[in-house]
Order: C-alpha cells, then structure tokens, then sequence
C-alpha cells in the first residue's frame, strides 16, 4: 500500500510545486527523485522491510503479484521520466502538474492492481482515465490533441458506464462487491450475473483496447502529445490489464467455460484488427498504436488462459512490452517526421539510436534472445494449457507473422533506405537510459528468470 | 416492488441513455445521456442494496449499505468526471466554435 | 565444452568485430576465428571423449529448458561442415570490398553461431531460440549488402520462413506439453504421450518449417530470388549451410518425434519432395542467369535429400547426412565461381559470356570438377551421397497404403518406391542436362565481348576452389569415415522412428 | 394497489417519459431541463426505497450542482436552438433500433432470474439514513473515501491544466 | 598367384598417373614429353595386362577378384572397391591398353599442331578414359563397374568437346553425355534392383544367387542393365549422340566411340552372361533391338558424305550386330566381334584420320577421291579395313561376323530365322556403304581444291605405324576364333572365356550347312563390293530420291527426338516457369501479402473518426454477443 499512498503524496508534491517551484529543470529532479522514491518505497514493501498499512477491510489487498506488477509499472515509469521527462517540457506550459497528474496515475494503478473489492477497481480505473483526459488534451492549441481529448472522454464515460451497469448487475446476483465472492459455486451462474461478468468483459476491454472495444485507441494515442502517449500505451495499458487479470482470476475463474469463448474471439479479433490495419499505416506513430492493440490482442491470450503460466507471462509481457514501447516513443519524440520516411537512414546518421529501437522492434515483433518472444511464448504456452483452442494460437502465430511485416518496415527504413534521418539533439544520458532499456529487454529474453525471479521469492 | 421491475426500469433508462449517445451529435447533450446512463445503474444499486437488507438475516442490519454507498462513489466520480469532461468541451469549443462530435473528424483511419 | 566452444568462438568473435573499426581488421579477426572453430570442429570430430561433446547448463528452470548441448554423429558432420564453410567463404571473397566490413563479418559470424546451435542443441526451446538467431543475421546481411531488389525480397525470405518457425514453436509448445516431465529436453520430447491423430496434424507443424528452410516444394519461392539478391557470401552461407538446417531438424526433431505423424504423410511429403525435384529441375534448365540456375539446381537437390529422409531407412538417411556436407560443399564452390565471374564481367547472364575457359583454365578445370560433383558423378563426393539416397529410397518400406490414381491406375506402397526413384532419376538426369548447359555457356565457346579480357582466378578463390575440389575427390574416392561417423547418431534414430517397437501409439 | 405501488408507477412513468425528452429535444436547454425532471423521479424513487441520504444528495449534487454546472456551460457557448445541424436520419435510426434492440435483448435475458420474485424494500428499512452511511462510511468505507479525494486532486489539477490560459 | 593380382591396381593407376602429370603440367612440359608420358603409362599399362592375361591364360589367378578397401559400407550394403581380373576382362584390358597405346602414339602425331596447353589436355583426357575403362573391366561389382560406366562417358564428353570454342561440338559432347546418362539410370536402377533382391552387387554373389531371384525380378534386371547398354553401346532409342560424337578428334573416335567405349555395353551384358541367359524375355528384347538398330545404322550409312558419320553408323550398325549376338546367347561371338571390331574400326577410323589430316581437315568424301596414289600407307591399310568389316575371310571381321550370323541361324523358330536374313542382309549393306565409302575416297579424280591438293601427303611415321599395326591385326586377330569346323583347336577365344561364359551345347549344325552360310555370305559380300565398284568406282553426283533424302537425313530420328522429347520438356520447363512459379505458386506467396495489405486498406476504414460510429459500433458487438450468449449458445 506503500505505492498508492506515496505515489498520491508526490502527485501532491508536484501540485505544489508548480507554483512554488519555477525552474524546471528542478521541477524534473524533483519528478525523477519522487518517482525512485515511490519506486523504491514498493520494493521495500515488497521485500517486507516497510510498509504502511492501513485498515483496508479486505477491500485492497497488496499481494506479490500486485506489488511485483507495481515494481515493474513504477520501473518503466521511472525510465520513461529519465528518457522523456524533458520533452513532456515541450508540450505546454503546466509542467509540474504533469508531474502530478502522472503520480496520481500511478496511484490508480497501485489501486487497480491490488484491488479486491470492485469499488477500488471502479475508482482506481477512474482515477487513471480522468488524468488521461486531461494528458491527451493538454497539447491545447493542437486540435488533434483537442479532438482526442474529446474522443477519450466520451468514449471512456460511456465504458465507465458499462462497467458500472455490470457491477450493479453482479453486486445484485451476489450481494457483495468482493471479488473472491461474486461467484459462489462452479454452476452456470445466473442471468444476472453473467450479463454483469459480460458487461465488465467488455468495459475492461475497452479500458485495454481490445476488439471491438478498441475505436478510440488509435485516435486517442495518435492525437495525444507523443510522450503521453508512450506512458498510455505502455504502463496504463499494462496496469489496465493487470486489473482485468486480477478481476477475472479472482472472481470469474471458475465459470471459465461460460466465458472463455467470448474472450477468445476478443482475443482473436483484436489481433486481427490491430496487426492488419496497421500493415497499412504511413505514420509510425499511429501505426503503433494499432501495434499496442495487436499487443493487446496477445495479452488478451492471458486473460482468455487464466493459468500460472499466463500469470507469469502477463507480468513478463507487461515489462517486456512496456520497456520496448517506451524505448521506441522516446525516440520517435524526438524524430521531426513521424512517418516510416522520416526514419530513412537513420541508421547512418545515428547508429545507436537504430540499433536500440531493432532491438525495441524485434522484441516487439517476438524474435529470440528478446523479452518479446519469451513473453509471447508464456503466453501461447498459457492458450495452448487451457486446452481446446489450438485455432486461437495458430491464429495467434499468423497474426504475429504479420507484425513482422510493420515492425520490420521501421527498420527497414533505418537501416536500408537513404535518407536524413532528423533527429532532434539528445543528450548522452539519453542514450545510456536508451542503452539499458535494450540491456533488459535483451537480459529478459535469455533469462526471464532475472525478472520472474522476483515474483517467486 | 419486485426487483424485476426495478430491473426493467433501469435497463429502461440505461438503454435510453445509450439511444441518445447513439443518436445525438452535441457532445454536451452525449455526455448528459451518459449521466443517465449512470442514474440508471444508482437507481437500480439502490434497489439492489433494499433487496438484499431484505433478504439478509435478521441479525444483519448493516446488510446492504455497500450498494447505497457505492451510489454514493459514483455520484462522487459522476461530479469529477464532469468537471474535467466539461473543461474540455469547452477548451474544445474555444478551438472550433462547435460542439458537434462530427468535427471531430481529424483523426481517423 | 567443446560443443559448447563451436558456438562461443563465433559468437564472442562475431560480437567483438561489431567493435572494431578497422576493415580489414574484422576480416582478419573473421578469418582467425572461424579457423578457430573449424579446428574446434575437427578436435570434435577426432575426440573420442563423450563428455566433451556434450555440454548442459542451467537455463529456465521453471519451464523445464536447459542450454544443453550434444554433438552426436550427425551434428559433427553438419558443425564441421559449417566450421570449415566459413574459411572457404571468407577466402574466396578476401579481395571483395563490403562497405561497414565490420558488421558485414559481424554478422557472419553471428550466423555461424546460430548455426552450430541449431546442429547442437538437444533442447527444443534452445533450438528454437538458434533456429531464429541464424535467420535474424542473415536478414540483416542480405538487406543491406544485397543486390537491386534485396529489400522486399530479403523480406518475404524472412516473413516467410518466419511464419514457418513459429508455426513450429507451436508444435514445441503442444509437445511440451505433453512431455511427462514438463521438459524441453530431446529426450522427454521423444517419450512425449502423443496419439496418431494428433501427430498427424503436429506433423504440419513441424515439416512445414523445416520445408520452407530447405525449401521443398511448393515453398521454395522465396529461394531464387533470395540467393540472386543476396551477397554471395551469404548466398553461399544460405544454400549451403542454412538449407542443411532444415533436413538437420528434420532429422533430429521430427523423425523421432512423430515416428506415427511420419508414418502417416511419408507418400504426401515424398511426392513433394519428387515433385520439387523434376519442377526444379525443369526450371533450372531454362534459366540464363547463374544465380538462379543454381538456385533451382540447389532445389532440386534438396528434394531429393527429403525425399530419402522419408524413406526412413538407414542407406537413406546415411545417405542425406553424407550429402548434407557435401552438397554443402560443392555449392560453395559453384558459387565462389559465380562469384568471380560477376565480379569479372559484372554480369551473371550466360548469353553474355563465353570461352573462359581459354582465359581462364584453372577456373574452368576446378568449375568442372565441382559441376560434375554436383551431378553426382562417380568418384565425386556427390556420388555416393545420391547412391546412398536412391537405394534408400528404392528399398523404402515407408510407404503405407494404396493409392489410386485419376481413379484408375491403382499404386501400391512397394510400387511407389519405383516410381520415386524413377522420377528422381531423371531429375539426375535433368541435372545433367543443366548443367553441363551452363558449363558450356560460361566455359566454352567463343569469347564475346565480355569475356576477351579476363585473368585467371586469384590465389583466394583458387585456394578455397583446390581445398573444396580436394575434398570433393577425397570423399568421392574414400567415404567410408564419413558414414562411420555418423553411423551410430543413424542407428540410434532408426531405433526412435521404429513405430513397430514403440509403445506410444 | 397502495399508495407506494401508485407511486412508483407514477415515478417510473415520469423517468421514462423525460429521459425520452431528453434525448429527443433540439434545445440543448430543454434536454437539460428534462434530465433534471428525470433526476428528480429517480430521486422520488430513492425516496421511495427509504434512501433518503442518496435521495437529497442526488438533488443537491446531480440536479443542483451537476445540471447547474451544464447549464452554465450551455448559456456560456449560446447554442442556438438548431445549433445541431440534422443528423442524417439513418444514422439516427440506426442509433435509435440499436439502443431498442439492446434494451430488448436484455429484458429477454434478465427477465427470468432467480430472484425475479425478490422484493426491494419500499418505505421502510433504516440504511439508507444519513447516520447508517455515514458510520459505514467513515469505517469500512474510509479507505475508498479517502481514495476519493486522489481522484477529486486529480480533477482540479487536470481542470487548472485545462482551463489555464497558456 | 595372388602377388601377381595384387599389382593389378597399377594398371589404371599408370593412366591415372599420366593424366595427373599432363594434366597439372600441360603448361610446363614440352609436347613430346607430353606425348611420352601419355603413351608410355598406357604402355606400361598393357605390359601389365598381358602378364596378368598370360597368367589367367595359365590359370593361376583362380576367381580373380582382389579386394583393396570398402568403398561403402552401410547399413546392409556393403561396396568393396574389388578388381577381378578373369578370362574376359582380361581380353578386354588387352583391348583397352593396346589399341589405346596404338591410338596414343597415333594421336602423338595427329594432334601435333594443337598448343602445348592443349595437347596436354588431350593426353590427360585420354589417359584419364583409359583409366575409367580399365575400372570398368576390371570391377568386381556392378558399383565399380558403374564408376567406370560414367567415368568413360564423362571423359568421352570431354573428348567430344575438346575443341570446346566450337559450339556445334559442345553440343554434340552434351548430347553425349545426357543420352549416356539416360542409359545410366536404368543401370543404376538394375543396381538397385539388385541390393533390394540379392543384397550384394558382387559379381560372384549375384551370379551364385540366380536361383532366388524370380523369373520377373531377373527380367526386370536384365532389363535395365540392357537400357544401360544402349546408352552407352549407342542402341536404339539412344543411339543418336553417337554419329554426333564425331566432333572430337578422330583418334578419339577412333578409341572411345568405335573400339572401347562403346563395347561397354557389351562387355557388360557378357559379363553378366549367367543372368541374361535365364531371361528369354530380356534376350528377344536385345535381339530385336540389336537387329533394328544394325539394320537401321547401315541404310543411313548408305547416304553419309561426311568419312566419319559413315564410320560412325557403321560402328553403330556393327554394335547391333554385338546385340544379336548377345541376345542369341553367342555371348563369345559377340566380345570376339567386339575384339576384331576394335581392331578393323579403330584402323578405319585412324585411316580417316589420316586422310582428313592430309586433306587439311575436310571430311566430305566428295571433296576426295583419287588418294591411292598419295597416300599409299593409308590406302592399303584403309582397304584392309574394308574388307575385314565387310566380312572376307581370312580377314578377322569374316569369323566374327560369321560366328554372330551361325548363332542366330542355329536357334529354332521363325523369329531367328527371320533375324538371321536380315543380319545377312546387313551385312550385305555394310559390305556396300563400306566400300561407297572406300571408292568414293580412294578412286576416281580428286575434287577437292588445288591448295588441298598441293598439300596431300602421305602421313608421318607415327600414324602410319599404328595403322600398319592395326591392319595386321584386324587380318590375324580373327584367327582366334577361327571355327573348329575349319580348324583343330581352334576356336580359341571359345574355351579361354569358358571360366566366365560357360560353353552350351547349342543344335550344333553340320558342317556342311556351315560352309553353306559361309559360303553364301561371302558370295553376296563379294556381289556388294562389285556393285560398289561399278557404282562407285567413277565417282558421280548421287540423285536426290526420296529414299535417299530420308536416309540422308538419317530417317529424320534427330527431329524426332526433338519435336517429342527436347521440345515438349523445354516447354514445359518454359510453363513451369512463367504459368506455374511465377503466376501460380509465387503468385499466391505475394497473393497473401498483397490480400493482406488490401484488408488492411479496408479495415482502417472502420476507424471512420466519428464516436457515434464508435459507439454504435461497439453497442453492435455488445448486442451479438448477449444474443450469442443468451440465445445461441446452449
């Protein structure tokens, strides 16, 4: 519970201090501090050396699997301040309260991630979305970034909506908002509670822009200032799904059969969607975010799976994803043109930045020695334990094949094509940060055990 | 009541709410119809959180106040949301002059 | 260790040539090293310790893999094949200039690494992991050193043999899944609880990969082109090391894995394999460009090796394991000649050259003596490998059933065994016909435009050329080392794929 | 037929019939004139169940503070009354059968649960009182209430983000 | 005497070895250095053949087969590289070595106006055949045997295209070699056959196992060893590339492709002598098709300007003669014809030589005429020739043909009557075309040009040598096989082969009737060589008839082959290309990509911009899965 509160406390911190603190250059220190701190302040929960406890009343409950995806979230969290923090400078004049809004995200994921009850669900989710409106909007002269603002907004009320409605369905077939007491007996479970199970299914879908729940993403993420979007994309989306997890796993797990086929057409159709449209897209921005569907589509594998593999290989696929993503936003950030031309040759001018983002792209792409393909591989490992749905893996196999197709298209450009390759200057701590995302994400691939580790002991 | 008629009349209402998301184009009307949309879930939430005091044992007399508090949650959540969702209408409003979600156009494919 | 040294000294040198800023200095360390793992592959060869040949490390635990290596018969053979390729390759391209020659060799050196890995590993997730390792490089290499059209085409080379290995790494994880100790390892795969029906469909998963490496037909389209665009020193590391990758898992991972599923589509994957071979061949013998030519030469080959692979018994498959290295090796040198000429006439087209063999004698003789080897000639290596393979096949007891045809003819099993070697008969026949074509149009006949001003081959290209046609004769005089030392690996499968004996039906 | 089924007739009627309005005025004015008579019937409904706290919290903060609130931005923009160019009727339509077919589809699945016969305490039944919540509240319910006010920080900074002239 | 046997390796070895040195030191040594090397290891190479031929003469080597390492071992097969030198491989090392030397010190001279370079080429690519021929006779195994069997095709491609600038002749070498190779498939097929059925391809072990085999499997076999002869021994269907094959040097026609090459086929089918005889099938089969493929060669004969395609057909012809003979069972009158056929074809086609090089390269006989007086040496050796291949005794062609022509006669049946007429008829013919050939030479008034006329000379000693060789063998070497009938003791060859073809007791015909043929075949011989004469003794322009137009161009065979073979198979290699690969299955690999991209250009339109599409998109979903869930599924 460190994480929620400390993470509260520093949005606090950073509230204050965009108007006590007018440098920002100390503005980011202080960011980059807070957020070690409030990192550091969960691993010391995790490791039982500290913890502040307060009386939760069974309705918040920090075990490993929470603390550890925390680890993981306030990690890349921490990295993508060290990349990104001074372009988030670029995108309007209310700095600190980036800052702010951003740690009282992280608190929301704290919450979604270790929730028990659905009321801390339903708050945690809204405490990360009313932020995010405001993120994607807070590029204010731009009309794109207005617009997906506005998109967001609508679209994020109307799943909160859902999701409510299908809560309130559950909390009447149960009579508690206990997620280990929803379903009480393995039987086909009621009307009710099944439209409220089908209903949460689809919100929580939208919430991680899974198929056909997935229309306002690629709008969302391509009119949002880039360095927003890279956070969305990457640790919300996973945190998103660490709550779908947690829901699912703890109250619906045993009426699997009744909804496993649903998830599983989700699953399918949101890789369908994300990785075909984005074969044909011309702005690397926007083409990653239907590449964030289509990962969406493999995580959805682990929802659809629901076992110890999938648990381990969702946590594994957050890091692994999240860190690539990460990794290839902060260098697009700093790209003048968005479009696959714009990475032409980049690899001449700029060597390390090409080789790092291959490196982002294969593991996106699932190729070994990478953290993509072990975590791709837990995961149809998971699909293939569950048994019965050998379709869905194959499908699952075709449609990363075709990632390959976009994912390669960059690096294509980087490495093959003539060109300038405009970089915006960077600084060399840049690179290093750079440099260690792909250490991990190389260090991940050939031994997961390094970060699997952790969830174990 | 029965509960089945609370039922209907909250799908009843959520459903209106969705129809008029659906149907209508001011984003201020859209997100009025999604304040339904929540109405619907309290009033039924209400009615839920009745049933089960009903149901519950005699010696559980707090039995049920989870449903009325969420309401509660929500109506807290409804108010943040709105606040934030009508600064943006507004911003959005400064930028074009309309309110119309079919400008709202520029991304798209 | 030093199975596991065969794959360390390339990788470690392939990384440390990423760093060196010097050209000429990469090459050197690129040479240095693979003479390295070649003499590594030799003590490998030589070595009579067990243990050395054997190499096991923790790897994830949780899931069952180990990083664990063993060079039976086979593998020996194949990681001497790729050890002594690599000298060859860099000697008869030493005078070639490659811009950025330190990823150039780099890269080469990764794909040699790669390669002994999948000859090595006894662990299916470890195999895996070298079977993609080897292809990334390559991709690399093949897009950036390449010809006109190397982009997409290296392209569609890759997604495609891509999708092949992942529809594997579906077929490992069902298998795994099946395993009795959760494990990765060769041998609990081999024990894995699999019923016919289900081998049967895993089957797909598994040849389909392994079809499109090697390629068979009717998943050899990338291949052409990809060998025309590449450079030819990956061209060579392509057709002749990295097609073996296919039969080698074919060997080590599907045989004995699916003894029941083999059974079942043995005919299926023998007519495309004979198929492969007389379509191949026919295509090759209209080709003008060389490149091409010896692609669909290659492909050819290729389908003959599958098809004994098929054949399941011990003459055939001896017989693929000798022709893997040597085929390995005649391709080489057929390209190292190609190489030379379109470096000296800066075209590939047969109907631009002519008479270099009065230019150039020594090339013409070492040309011919490798074409030759590559029709299966007598005394050449080539030989005995396709020898081996066709009895392997004529004798085939692999074939189940009957079969008609166009509703008529009726076909039983031991009929088809006639009509296989038959049809890859005349695929050597074909062969023959190519060519020589190609000998005469490069070699013979009147020099023309192109081809009036022409030296001889260098010292590096002559060198490689004696070494390979030294060991073409060797071998086709003297096999008999080679078959015992795969001998046992050979016996020790035809144990695994025998269905009578086996109790996981 | 008591005086609490009247009612609730009554109530229910009058919800329906100005949700429909809602949604179907031009004048955005007029919608949100309709939505606030909805508010009150449900609220009419809370009392009904004896939640007379969400009753008057849903008066003060929905129709009072909420509507309040988009009104004033309504009047702030001045939408003219046919501000809303027409949308094409299909697409209304389309819109309209969707959200009908939804509602059907729900009922047809809903309307035969297990606790169809299950009756909602009308009139009486104490914890819906202010001092019921509010001990549940401050108790069981003091983590979330807490957790609460991170989102309403959030709000205000995000309003200030927003609204903040650059 | 096993020691003895022991150095039987040296005898391909010494070849081997000649070809290495001139091979490798073509630019370094000096023509006659060349040329003693080359000549001098074939030498070298016959001494040896005629110790060990004497030694089996004497009967001291036993079975002959002397093991030196296992060439393969795998699983249950098992190749040793084995030599076994008997009674006939014996005669056919004698063959192979002594023409070959003959030929050798001929083509010392012959091709003395090549370069160095060159000319070291040649002698390496001769003793490199000679080397492949001797492992061809002297294989324990069909494998080595086969070694030897596309060694000598390889060598002979070589050969043909020796003067590879020429484009014609590549060709030619290719045609060559593809059409032997046609053939070599059914031999390697029999190979096969033969490890599935015996188990070993042994010699002894084949032969001993004959009563295991069924009566289909040993046909089958036969079968496929005969496509083999015919590939290689030039029989109908394959036997086109052999006139072809005259682009090479005519010394190599004159070893390869008249006295040794082409009687592979031959020696192999007597080799394997114990397991035709017990196919009566597969013997019919050779009959016929030996019959076919003399009758066949001899009338294009008839028709040929060009000196070395008349010899070319007359060798193809006389090689089905070889085929009767095998297929009557006269296993010895067949390698005895294969002997003195050396001897007279291997003259005739060195006295070609001759006269092409002293007409500075031309090979139209009606560009000749008129040599006898020039050229003195080569006309008389060349007559001598003639009249061996026409079939007048005591010349040595008369016993051999003879012996083929009894053979066939004293077999029962319609069926060898009929072949006996024809094969008499044939011979008729050779004895014809053979002397149109000699008068149109030799006789009547040079037409050629005045520069070729100044030129004309009569060849150097080393060609003449060989020639005056090569005539006093194809007089004396039929002696061995001089019929007993005429003879005591005689018939020689008959008993020396005994060991390996055994003697049957055949219908024995009287004397009298043999005289009989004798006589007649020798009378209508005499009535071709007159009807040559005075047809051709003056030369005249030939008509064009029709018949003469067909033969002329050899019965139109080459089109033939062209239009249903070469056409249809590049054709369909054409199609293969361009409406398979390219449209079919490559097109459908792109296909995917490309149907890929067009879903995607499709798909994104779904992503329209407008949330109410969003919406109602998403509430459509969430309509057929409630639908789905509460109504479809049970």
């Amino acid at each position: 519970m460190n994480a929620i509160l400390f993470s509260a406390i520093m949005g606090v911190v950073m509230m204050f201090a965009s108007f006590l603190v007018r440098s920002s250059k100390l503005i980011r220190n202080l960011a980059i501090l807070g957020m070690l701190f409030v990192l550091v302040m969960n691993v010391l929960e995790m490791t039982g050396v500290f913890t502040v406890s307060f009386p939760a009343n069974d309705m918040i409950h920090a075990d490993r699997f929470s603390l550890f995806f925390n680890t993981i979230a306030f990690t890349c969290t921490f990295l993508f301040f060290l990349l990104s923090a001074r372009d988030m400078e670029k995108v309007g004049l209310n700095y600190a309260e980036y800052f702010s809004l951003i740690f009282f995200i992280l608190s929301g994921i704290a919450l979604v991630s270790s929730f028990q009850s659905l009321l801390i669900l339903f708050l945690g989710i809204e405490i990360i979305s009313i932020p995010l409106y405001i993120l994607t909007g807070s590029d204010k002269k731009n009309l794109k970034s207005n617009e997906a603002s506005l998109k967001y907004l609508l679209l994020g009320a109307f799943s909160t909506g859902l999701m409510l409605m299908g809560i309130t369905l559950l909390y009447g077939a149960s009579g508690t908002f206990d997620i280990y007491q929803l379903i009480k007996s393995a039987d086909k479970p009621s009307a009710l509670a099944l439209t409220g199970l089908m209903l949460l299914l689809f919100s929580m879908s939208f919430k991680v822009s899974a198929a056909p729940f997935h229309f306002w993403t690629p709008d969302v993420y391509d009119g949002a200032p880039t360095v927003f979007t890279s956070f969305m994309a990457t640790i919300v989306k996973a945190a998103a799904f660490i709550g779908f997890m947690r829901l699912f796993s703890g109250a619906f797990d045993s009426i699997h059969q009744h909804w496993r086929l649903m998830a599983a057409i989700i699953a399918a159709l949101t890789l369908f969607i994300g990785n075909i449209t984005a074969v044909f897209q011309q702005s690397v921005k926007r083409m990653l975010a239907y590449s964030s569907i289509a990962q969406a589509g493999f995580m959805m594998l682990a929802i659809f799976s629901l076992n110890a593999t999938a648990t381990e290989g969702l946590l594994l696929y957050a890091a692994a994803y999240s860190l690539a993503t990460i990794g290839i936003f902060a260098v697009l950030v700093k790209m003048k043109d968005y479009t696959f031309e714009g990475f032409n040759g980049l690899a001449r001018q700029h060597p390390f930045l090409a080789g790092v983002v291959t490196v982002f792209l294969l593991s996106l792409a699932g190729i070994p020695l990478t953290a993509g393909f072990l975590s791709k591989f837990y995961l149809l490992k998971a699909t293939l334990e569950a048994g019965g749905y050998l379709w869905l893996v194959i499908f699952a196999v075709i449609m990363a094949v075709i990632s390959v197709y976009y994912y390669f298209r960059v690096i294509q450009a980087m490495y093959f094509k003539e060109g300038e390759g405009v970089v915006l200057e960077a600084g060399p701590g840049f690179h290093w940060v750079l440099g260690i995302l792909a250490f991990l994400i190389l260090a991940i691939g050939i031994f997961p055990n390094l970060l699997l580790y952790w969830f174990y002991f | 009541m029965e509960i089945n008629y609370y039922i209907f009349l909250s799908l009843a209402l959520f459903a209106i709410g969705i129809t008029g998301v659906l149907t209508r184009r001011n984003a201020i009307i859209i997100f009025m119809c999604i304040e339904l949309m929540l109405n619907a879930v309290n009033l039924l939430l209400v009615a839920f959180s009745k049933m089960h005091h009903l149901k519950a044992a005699a010696g559980a007399v707090t039995a049920g106040t989870e449903g009325q508090l969420f309401v509660f949650f929500i109506m807290v959540v409804a108010a943040a949301e709105v606040a934030v969702g009508l600064a943006i209408i507004v911003m959005m409003y400064r930028n074009i002059h309309s309110v119309d979600v079919n400008f709202l156009n520029r991304l798209k494919n | 260790m030093i199975a596991f040294l065969l794959i360390l000294v390339p990788l470690v040198a392939g990384t440390l040539a990423f760093f060196l800023r010097n050209g000429q200095g990469a090459r050197g360390l690129a040479m240095l090293s693979s003479l390295g793992t070649l003499g590594v592959a030799l003590a490998a060869v030589l070595t009579n310790d067990a243990g050395s040949l054997a190499f096991s490390a923790e790897w994830l635990p949780m899931l069952g893999a180990k990083f664990s290596l063993q060079a039976d018969g086979i593998s020996r053979l194949l990681t001497l094949l790729t050890a002594a390729a690599y000298p060859l390759i860099l000697a008869s391209t030493w005078t070639h200039e490659y811009k950025n020659p330190n990823r150039f060799f780099g890269l080469l050196l990764l794909t040699q690494a790669g390669l002994m890995g999948v000859f090595l590993a006894t662990d299916a997730l470890l195999f895996y992991f070298f079977w993609e390792l080897a292809l990334v490089p390559v991709y690399f290499l093949c897009s950036t050193w390449g010809g006109e059209r190397r982009i997409p085409v290296t392209f569609k080379f890759f997604i495609y043999t891509f999708a092949g290995s992942l529809l594997m790494l579906v077929g490992i994880i069902y298998v795994y899944s099946k395993t009795p100790d959760s494990s990765f390892a060769q041998t609990s795969f081999y024990e894995a609880a699999l019923s016919g029906g289900t081998q049967s469909w895993l089957f797909w998963l598994f040849f389909g990969a392994f079809a499109i490496k090697m390629p068979v037909f009717p998943f050899h389209t990338w291949q052409p082109d990809t060998y025309e665009q590449a450079p030819t020193a990956v061209t060579m590391v392509l057709s002749g090391l990295m097609v073996k990758m296919g039969l080698f898992a074919v060997i080590r991972w599907l045989l004995p894995l699916l003894p029941i599923g083999v059974n079942n589509w043995a005919v299926s994957a023998s007519f495309l394999s004979v198929i492969g071979i007389i379509y191949a061949s026919l295509i090759a013998m209209r080709q003008d460009d060389l490149k091409r030519l010896i692609a669909y030469s290659s492909i050819a080959h290729i389908g003959l090796m599958s098809l004994a692979l098929f054949a399941g018994n011990e003459t055939g498959i001896q017989g693929v394991v000798i022709q893997m290295f040597n085929h390995g090796i005649n391709i080489i040198g057929l390209w190292i000649v190609v190489e030379w000429i379109e470096q000296q006439f800066g075209t590939r087209r047969m109907s631009e050259l002519g008479g270099i063999a009065q230019q150039a004698p020594a090339l013409a003789i070492l040309f011919v003596i490798v074409a030759l080897a590559n029709i299966a000639l007598p005394l050449t290596n080539g030989f005995v490998g396709e020898f081996l393979m066709f009895n392997g096949v004529f004798t085939s007891t692999a074939y189940d059933g009957n079969y008609t045809v166009l509703g008529r003819w009726h076909v039983n099993a031991a009929h088809l065994s006639l009509v296989f070697a038959v049809l890859a008969g005349i695929g050597i026949i074909l062969s023959a016909v190519y060519t020589l074509r190609a000998i005469q149009k490069v070699l013979y006949g009147n020099v023309g435009e192109r081809t009036g001003m022409v030296k001889d081959i260098r010292w590096n290209e002559k060198i490689a050329l004696i070494v390979i046609v030294g060991v073409i004769l060797v071998l086709g005089v003297y096999p008999q080392p080679m078959i015992e030392e795969a001998k046992q690996a050979v016996f020790d499968l035809l144990k695994e794929t025998d269905i009578s004996t086996m109790i996981k039906k | 037929m008591n005086i609490t089924t009247i009612l609730f007739w009554f109530l229910t009627a009058l919800a329906l019939l100005s949700a429909l309005m809602m949604i179907t005025r031009k004048n955005p004015i007029y919608s949100v004139i309709w939505l606030i008579m909805t508010f009150f019937s449900i609220s009419g409904h809370y009392l009904l169940l004896n939640a007379q706290f969400l009753a008057v919290v849903n008066i003060i903060v929905y129709a009072g503070a909420i509507m309040v609130l988009f009104l004033y931005v309504l009047m702030l923009m001045d939408l003219k009354k046919d501000s809303e160019p027409r949308k094409n009727k299909w697409v209304k339509l389309a819109g309209a059968v969707a959200g009908g077919t939804l509602l059907l589809v729900l009922v047809a699945a809903l309307k035969d649960t297990d606790i169809k016969m299950d009756k909602a305490q009308t009139g009486y039944g104490d914890i819906g009182l202010i001092e019921n919540l509010g001990k549940a509240l401050f108790n069981e319910y003091v983590i979330p209430f807490e957790v609460s006010s991170i989102l309403f920080l959030s709000a205000m900074v995000g309003a200030v983000v927003i609204g903040k002239k650059d | 005497m096993e020691h003895i046997l022991q150095f039987a390796w040296l005898i391909p070895l010494l070849p081997l070895l000649g070809f290495l040195i001139n091979g490798l030191g073509r630019k370094w040594l000096s023509k006659s250095v060349i040329a003693t090397i080359g000549s001098g290891v074939i030498l070298a190479s016959f001494v040896f053949s005629l110790i060990l031929f004497l030694d089996v003469r004497g009967g001291q080597t036993g079975s002959g087969v002397v093991h030196y390492f296992d060439f393969i071992r795998v699983g249950n097969i098992h190749i040793p590289f084995d030599f076994q030198v008997d009674a006939l491989s014996s005669i056919f090392l004698l063959i192979i070595t002594g023409v070959g030397f003959l030929i050798h010190v001929y083509s010392a001279s012959y091709m003395h106006s090549e370069p160095t370079e060159h000319y070291g080429r040649y002698f390496a690519y001769l003793n490199l055949f000679v080397f492949s021929m001797l492992l061809l006779v002297m294989g324990a195994n069909f494998v080595v045997m086969f070694i030897g069997w596309e060694g000598v095709g390889l060598c002979s491609y070589l050969l043909i295209g020796f003067w590879f600038k020429n484009n014609d002749y590549n060709y030619a070498a290719r045609k060559a070699f593809v059409m032997n190779r046609i053939g070599d498939l059914g031999f390697l097929l029999a190979v096969f056959w033969l490890f599935a059925k015996v188990g070993s391809v042994n010699y002894s072990d084949v032969f001993s196992s004959l009563q295991t085999l069924s009566g289909t499997d040993i046909t089958i076999i036969t079968l496929l060893l005969f496509v083999g002869a015919t590939g290689k021994s030039a029989q109908i269907p394959l036997y086109t590339w052999l006139p072809d094959a005259m682009a090479g040097p005519t010394p190599v026609s004159a070893l390869i492709h008249a006295a040794t090459m082409v009687t592979a086929g031959i020696y192999m089918i007597a080799r394997s002598n114990v397991l035709f005889t017990a196919s009566p099938v597969t013997q019919t089969v050779i009959t016929v098709i030996g019959l076919a493929t003399a009758l066949l060669a001899a009338s294009i004969a008839l028709r040929q300007n060009d000196i070395k395609k008349v010899l070319a057909y007359s060798t193809v012809s006389q090689l089905g003669y070889m085929f009767i003979a095998l297929g009557t069972g006269a296993y010895v009158a067949a390698v005895f014809h294969v002997m003195t056929h050396a001897f007279f074809k291997a003259l005739l086609f060195l006295g070609s030589g001759s006269v092409i090089h002293a007409m500075g390269g031309e090979q139209d006989i009606r560009r000749m005429g008129g040599l006898k007086g020039k050229m003195p040496i080569t006309y008389w050796t060349f007559l001598i020739g003639c009249i061996a291949i026409a079939g007048i005794p005591p010349f040595s062609g008369f016993f051999s043909k003879d012996a083929i022509l009894l053979s066939a006669f004293t077999h029962e049946g319609m069926f060898h009557q009929v072949v006996y007429y024809l094969a008499l008829g044939g011979a008729m013919l050779t004895a014809f075309y053979m002397f149109r050939l000699f008068f149109t030479t030799f006789h009547g008034p040079f037409r050629g040009t005045h520069e070729q006329e100044h030129h004309l000379h009569e060849s150097p000693a080393a060609m003449t040598i060989p020639l005056v060789v090569l005539a006093i063998l194809s007089i004396v070497g039929g002696w061995v096989g001089i019929p007993e009938m005429m003879m005591k003791g005689g018939d020689r060859i008959t008993h020396f082969l005994a060991t390996v073809i055994p003697m049957h007791e055949g219908h024995a015909v009287s004397h009298s009737t043999e005289w009989m043929l004798m006589g007649t075949s020798t009378a209508l011989v005499l009535l071709m060589i007159g009807l040559a004469r005075s047809r051709y003794g003056k030369y005249k322009e030939e008509k064009e008839t029709a018949l003469g137009k067909t033969l002329g161009n050899k019965w139109y065979v080459d089109e033939l082959y062209d239009k249903v073979i070469v056409h249809p198979i590049t054709s369909l290699g054409n199609w293969l290309e361009e409406g398979m690969e390219r449209t079919g299955i490559d097109a459908i690999v792109n296909n995917v990509g490309r149907g890929v991209q067009y879903l995607s250009r499709q798909i994104r339109l779904v992503q329209s911009g407008q949330v109410g599409s969003y919406v109602l998109l998403m509430v459509v979903s969430i309509l057929l899965f409630f639908v789905y869930q509460f109504f479809i599924k049970k």
